[in-house]
């Protein structure tokens, strides 16, 4: 039966199963970013996952809050980039939020998330409906407000959030870029998925399936 | 396109190592290897002048730092934002006590990881400004300036800003400089020919063999028109008239004029662009204070050329002819 | 290649234009538009040195017409010599009763236009001297020197030899110092890919898309050697190495490094080359006293490079460190 | 019945002649030079006769040295290049020859060739045998002095000059390149006429052509 709270040892093992699953979809986020963008997500996810699978070897005894902070720096530093800033930014927010925890349980990710999403928002200055990974990130925070609400298992809460994350990457197809490199020819970016909000449903659906099966 | 380099994924580095070798009097690393400061920093008791973006452009944005220019950079991979911690790094080797001014060029990446360094400064109690280079016409009116990309235009924000930090201005004075000259700055240039990003090992887009693109962005990005390649006194006349619109130059104006090789193009066909560009100015009773032609900013082994113009007004114009000396460029 | 021109005749006169109009308070006309002049010649008193050859090698030759450098060029056709009647206006125009130095590269054309145009300045009582450059390596042995093309390593002599005659050293003197630099100047090349004359629409050779041609002449002339491309690293030990043979160079020696671009090749690639070229040389305990790394002689959109050492003693160092200013090269 | 000597007329229409037999002979110069020079040779003589003819224009009551002299000079300004100025080295020295004439022979035009020799070698430092024009114009200028020692008409002199300056250029495919920009790469030059040379044989015989016809 999966468990329903993360430890430091866990949350090792998912950012490196996270790292290796999103890593593996490098050459569908290259692609989909030279489609509306300048390709360079699948290198950007490639570099920086790796800094940070690296950087975990060095965090064996640190505590949670420590490991999200550290990861989220690593990415950007070997990948600097508008995801790599916005990843090291929703990482900085999440470890506040875990500060102090030697466990975190659904209520906790579920505000983690939401402060992640919020320092997007504000780094970014982009909201949902500009076709960024805002447009994951939202509705999986939301399904994980519910989530917590209905008093969901972990593995659910996550399963269900992954799930909204998808929905609402598949939904950017439909939309006109209104933010980042691709707004300056937000015509032409209708009918391509959106590669940030690809890599957050990738990485959430990721966490997900980590959970079930530990 | 061939290239004389070693492994892709050493190139930035490998080029920094040949920069710092090359000129040890003028520059120095920091504690990170990818924040290059002048040799003479931190500069004690005026603005720090920080900058910094993606590699395969230079000058841009490392060969601005420097006497009268800036004083620090934080230097990306090709065409790549550089991290935060980085330019944090350079802002923390420079600064003297001024306070800083952050300026570079208009692109999310970089607006991104330069306001995250700017808070990490802040927390350290250095205080940061920000001015964004914007000058480039054919990203957005300039009505939607927050949406304008920064171009080679650009060289004229170092030179003003770098010459007014200089002086001894503080940090207030060097930013309404600043300000004035980004928003007094149009740039309008045309793509011939794609360039390759090592790492990538393809071009960063295709064009026909006798096509061109007006208003295409120094990393690619998509343009105003795609159309067949013209002679070049139309491509000037077209360059020249956007550049001239977007400020709403008229009789009596004073500029600065800047023709900006993308990197393949010969100096010989700037000054044939310069030649026309010149004409239509003095036909139109705009007076050109000074002319710089040559290779500014630059994407790799791109093709094509950009115009730039600052309209001048007195104060602006004796920063511009203040001396300036980098391993990219002097002026005495 | 493709190209910002109008009429392939009129590139070279509409590109003198551009440069005339672009740089007035430095470079004038004379009765010939292809004879160019500094805007204060002539310089009473002291040596005028004259240069001149095709055009499509920007800056070489106009471009190191300026303070501190050379009084006067005259302009050929891109890759042709010019007349010898240009050379004659130019020299008349220039001289300023102390005699004149001719200076250009060791290319047949050129010779016998200039050594024309000398004859006629003579029979107007104009004495006139030449030293020709022929620092390109891989164009015959050292032995064979009158075989020897001029290429990048041109603007060694330009710099010292202008700052000589700056200084108001009489005719035999400035000789005597040109001789010593152009005899203590190697250079080696490598092309990557061809240019295209205008007028001639197609590119001047052709090459394999994973090849490069070590040695090649800067209008394309056939090298040493046509090999597979090889790494930044492996080009640099070659050029490198070919420049020290050819002088001799031991533990001890100093030296002026010139990393050369030939067009297309960006500047972040030359600094990958001088990387190496640095650690060799250091390596071998020859002292770097200088570097210079950018376009300081090209051919027009050709991709590639040249390493030219020059030897130094105090006397070559102090006319080297001395400043110049032109529209295409300032030192302070 | 062709004339004996040339009047100022006659130097005037037998050098447009040259000029037009040698500009449409052009594509074959480019061909040969780009072949074992730069390729410059056939845009040379297009600009250079270009600007003869058009100077002649001017010529129309000059003596005959002044049309030589001038006509070298027109050549060079306009196409500048080795052949350039070793044709109006060639035209001056043989102008000097011509000084005061108001007509002149075949003991004037031997003359006039020998010098305009003598003016090549002086100027390129080159010899017979160097894979260059000279091993056109020496055989051209020995059959000249034949010609005056036989007292041979004037067509007559012409033609047999024309003959050796044809075969000397001929010769010249088995030769290795000595002198200017070929002899870089001297090995690879055998093989291929030499298209300076072959410029003076066109010449020679376009001359040796107007005189018969005239
Ligand atoms: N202002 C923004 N707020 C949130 N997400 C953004 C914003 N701008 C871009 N993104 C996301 O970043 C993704 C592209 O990341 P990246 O390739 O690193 O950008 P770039 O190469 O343009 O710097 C987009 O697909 C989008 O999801
Ligand atoms: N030193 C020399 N003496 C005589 N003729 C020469 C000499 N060098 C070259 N030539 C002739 O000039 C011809 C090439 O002329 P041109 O194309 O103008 O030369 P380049 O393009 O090398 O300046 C050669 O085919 C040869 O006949
Ligand atoms: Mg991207
Ligand atoms: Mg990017
Ligand atoms: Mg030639
Ligand atoms: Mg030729």
């Amino acid at each position: 039966m999966a468990k329903n709270t993360l430890t430091q040892g866990d949350m090792i093992a998912l950012l490196q199963r996270v790292a290796d699953d999103t890593t593996a979809q490098a050459e569908r986020l290259r692609e989909l970013d030279a489609a509306i963008g300048d390709g360079d997500l699948g290198i950007t996810v490639t570099l920086g996952f790796g800094a940070v699978k690296e950087g975990l070897l060095e965090l064996a005894d640190a505590d949670i809050s420590t490991i999200l902070m550290r990861s989220g720096m690593a990415f950007n530093r070997k990948a600097a980039s508008t995801f790599g800033a916005l990843f090291a930014t929703m990482m900085m927010r999440a470890a506040r939020v875990a500060k102090g925890n030697e466990e975190i349980s659904l209520a906790e990710i579920s505000q983690m998330v939401a402060e992640a999403l919020q320092g997007v928002k504000e780094r970014g200055k982009a909201d949902v409906g500009d076709k960024t990974l805002i447009d994951a990130l939202a509705p999986a925070s939301e399904a994980l407000a519910e989530a917590v609400e209905e008093d969901m298992e972990l593995a659910v809460g996550l399963a269900h959030a992954a799930d909204a994350a998808e929905e609402g990457a598949l939904a950017t197809v439909e939309l006109k870029s209104k933010a980042g490199r691709s707004s300056w020819f937000s015509e032409r970016t209708a009918g391509i998925q959106d590669p940030g909000a690809t890599a957050v449903a990738i990485m959430l659906r990721s966490a997900s399936e980590y959970v079930k099966k530990s | 396109m061939k290239k004389i380099i070693n492994q892709p994924m050493d190139f930035v580095d490998e080029m920094l190592e040949g920069i710092l070798l090359a000129h040890p009097d003028q520059l120095k690393a920091t504690g990170d290897p990818r924040a290059i400061v002048r040799a003479d920093a931190p500069v004690q008791g005026k603005v720090a002048i920080l900058t910094g973006g993606g590699s395969g452009h230079l000058p841009v944005f490392l060969g601005y730092v420097g006497q009268g220019l800036a004083h620090g950079v934080a230097v990306g991979n090709v065409f790549s934002s550089p991290s935060a911690e980085t330019m944090f790094e350079a802002t923390m080797a420079t600064h003297g006590g001024a306070g800083c001014l952050y300026l570079y060029g208009n692109y999310q990446g970089d607006v991104m990881n330069f306001d995250m360094a700017a808070e990490m400064a802040d927390m350290e109690g250095v205080s940061v400004e920000t001015v964004l280079a914007a000058d480039d016409v054919a990203s957005a009116p300039r009505e939607q300036w927050s949406r304008r990309r920064g171009v080679a235009g650009i060289f004229f924000a170092y030179k003003i800003a770098g010459a007014c930090a200089e002086s001894g201005a503080d940090l207030d004075e060097v930013v309404r400089v600043t300000q004035k000259v980004v928003s007094s700055t149009s740039s309008m240039g045309v793509a011939l020919s794609p360039c390759t990003v090592p790492a990538a090992g393809v071009p960063t887009f295709t064009i026909g063999d006798d096509e061109m693109e007006i208003g295409m962005g120094i990393h690619g990005e998509a343009g105003v028109q795609r159309g067949k390649l013209q002679p070049a006194d139309a491509i000037a006349e077209r360059l020249t008239a956007d550049c001239i619109a977007d400020q709403s130059l008229t009789s009596g104006d004073r500029v600065a004029v800047l023709i900006n090789g993308l990197g393949a193009t010969p100096p010989e066909e700037l000054y044939v662009l310069y030649r026309k560009a010149h004409e239509l100015l003095i036909d139109q009773g705009i007076e050109i204070h000074r002319a710089y032609v040559g290779e500014y900013a630059t994407s790799l082994e791109m093709a094509g050329a950009s115009t730039s113009l600052l309209k001048l007004d007195d104060e602006l114009t004796r920063w511009l002819d203040a001396p300036a000396r980098s391993p990219f460029f002097e002026q005495q």
